[in-house]
């Protein structure tokens, strides 16, 4: 994944999360305070202007630039979330080629830090039942993007059936079941637009 | 005095109003708030956290901070992060209740640990 | 719904911007606030407390009574002799979190002893 | 003590605390949260004015008038405070001459409702640390305005050697020693003012 590609990763997934606003909201506002989709692509909106400003050397800078933009943007838990996951991978990616064992480095080192930031664990009903699977189907079996991505779809679409134990759905107790969770689909969307972007021409 | 207080809210209002009430009772302390998002919406806002933050700072040698709902505290924890002083300390104790109660103490020139210990002794572990 | 919420705090601002955080999340919930004296100052009003707490027992089968500071808890009380329904339950619970998880549990239809039981689960005997 | 005595000392109180308003508030300053010369001054106005506009037929009227009024007006503790004691004194004069121990009955009566409301005891530097001595002098030595009144001083003045347990000063612990109670010294305004009431034409 080239610095190109990288912009375009934040690009594209801009623009799904403006599509899916008013979705991921309504997601929200079933097992939330329904800011869900508001928060992404407030945060996201400007994270895609702020890359778009500048030219970057590196896909780690491009990351970065997103990070910081998404952390002071987003405005609820998933700003401090995200904004974590994108600058851990930032890290994680800085001074490396972006492929193959790389991306693995990455997003495990976005899932520590969602985990540390937001003290929960798999099995939650949060964004991390998404990133989890995502990276041990990687580390098994090397990283492809389209697989990522229906990896990605499949952990999303079993938030369904857990029971929420952090963040706001956990007020509702087994009453969350049944609900897709917000954060996962969200996070869906970034491993979907990862596959995306890296179609792009290198 | 050395004590100062940080409130963040996912209400302005909220984070107003409790400053209000301690202003009322202990016209002198350090204390902010950083309530709601930078459009003055429900939510909260890194970057109101972090100024309001580094106003305390400057005026109290420690600072207690509270919060209201789990995502407040995440914004505010990557605020203090940031700010790489040992002398902040984040609470899970009740905003408006705790916030009064250290409010009062350090007032009367109670030093942090002692306020953390009878914030503990009422309303349980952090 | 048949479970409500009276929010009385000694600031205007904290009980309305409670008001809005629980709005939010639970859209239809029988919830009024009753904040300041009827000047708008810091303090609580018997007149505006009984007033709320009426508008909430006609939409609500039952009432919990959130206050922030013991004066506030005595014009609660006395609002609530003056309604004579032994539907209302002043609790000691924080304001703002003991009313968020309150509101949460009632949007789910659980009865007056559920919300009640949690609330003492999670702060402790009220 | 007559119809209009009981009048006269409500509109005599409501003088002082005018007069003390700012006395009262520096005290409450001290331990509190500096409102209750405000509070008292606000409530104790709307309650003379109350009074003064109509005709009442008992000295138990006067009070109770005065009662709601102050209850819905002050907008302190010691709103539910003064308001239930008013009240409870009202209770208990009903249908009686006030005169000898049924001065004391009404002090009584008005000691439970303010102890039930507060859930105080003596010794807690409330006003009940005032209102408890009184009692106790009308009770051993039968009642005499002068003496309340000086009981009453005495009392309010010890008030300065307690610890606060209640209300906002108790948040300050050992702090609240060495002031005055607010709520004590305008409790002893109260009894000042009933004998200087009592002083009227009957
Ligand atoms: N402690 C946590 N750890 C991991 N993810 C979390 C945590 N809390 C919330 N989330 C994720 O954030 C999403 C909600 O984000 P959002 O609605 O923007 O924030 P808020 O809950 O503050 O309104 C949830 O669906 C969940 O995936
Ligand atoms: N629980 C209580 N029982 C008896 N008296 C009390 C109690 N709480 C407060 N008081 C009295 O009320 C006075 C304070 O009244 P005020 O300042 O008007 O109310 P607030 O404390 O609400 O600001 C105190 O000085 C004390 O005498
Ligand atoms: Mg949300
Ligand atoms: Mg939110
Ligand atoms: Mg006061
Ligand atoms: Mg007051």
């Amino acid at each position: 994944m080239n610095v190109n590609q990288t912009a375009a990763w934040i690009q594209s997934y801009n623009q799904h999360l403006q599509e899916q606003k008013d979705y991921l909201t309504s997601l929200d506002r079933k097992i939330g305070d329904g800011d869900h989709g508001i928060n992404m692509a407030r945060g996201f909106a400007e994270a895609a202007k702020a890359v778009e400003a500048e030219t970057f050397e590196t896909s780690a800078d491009v990351l970065k630039k997103a990070a910081m933009t998404v952390m002071s943007k987003v405005g609820g838990a998933s700003g401090p979330l995200y904004g974590t996951a994108l600058l851990k991978m930032s890290m994680a990616a800085k001074g490396k080629d972006v492929e193959g064992d790389v991306f693995a480095e990455m997003f495990e080192a976005a899932i520590d830090g969602i985990k540390q930031r937001g003290k929960a664990e798999t099995g939650e009903k949060t964004m991390l039942d998404v990133w989890v699977p995502v990276l041990e189907e990687v580390k098994s079996s090397g990283f492809d993007a389209a697989i990522v991505e229906e990896t990605a779809q499949k952990a999303m679409e079993s938030t369904k059936d857990l029971t929420a134990t952090k963040g706001r759905a956990s007020y509702l107790k087994e009453r969350s079941k049944g609900h897709l969770d917000p954060g996962a689909v969200s996070s869906y969307y970034l491993f979907a637009s990862l596959a995306e972007a890296l179609k792009e021409e290198a | 005095m050395s004590v100062g207080i940080l409130l963040v809210s996912h209400s302005g209002k909220v984070a107003e109003g409790v400053k209000d009430l301690i202003h009322q009772v202990v016209g002198d302390l350090p204390i902010e708030a950083a309530g709601g998002t930078d459009e003055g919406e429900l939510g909260t806002s890194f970057e109101k956290i972090q100024t309001a933050l580094e106003k305390v700072t400057e005026k109290a040698e420690s600072t207690i901070v509270f919060y209201d709902l789990g995502s407040a505290r995440m914004n505010a924890e990557m605020a203090i992060e940031v700010t790489e002083s040992d002398q902040i300390k984040l609470v899970s104790h009740p905003i408006l209740e705790g916030a009064y109660l250290a409010a009062v103490e350090a007032s009367i020139d109670k030093s942090l640990e002692e306020i953390l210990e009878s914030l503990e002794k009422e309303f349980g572990k952090s």
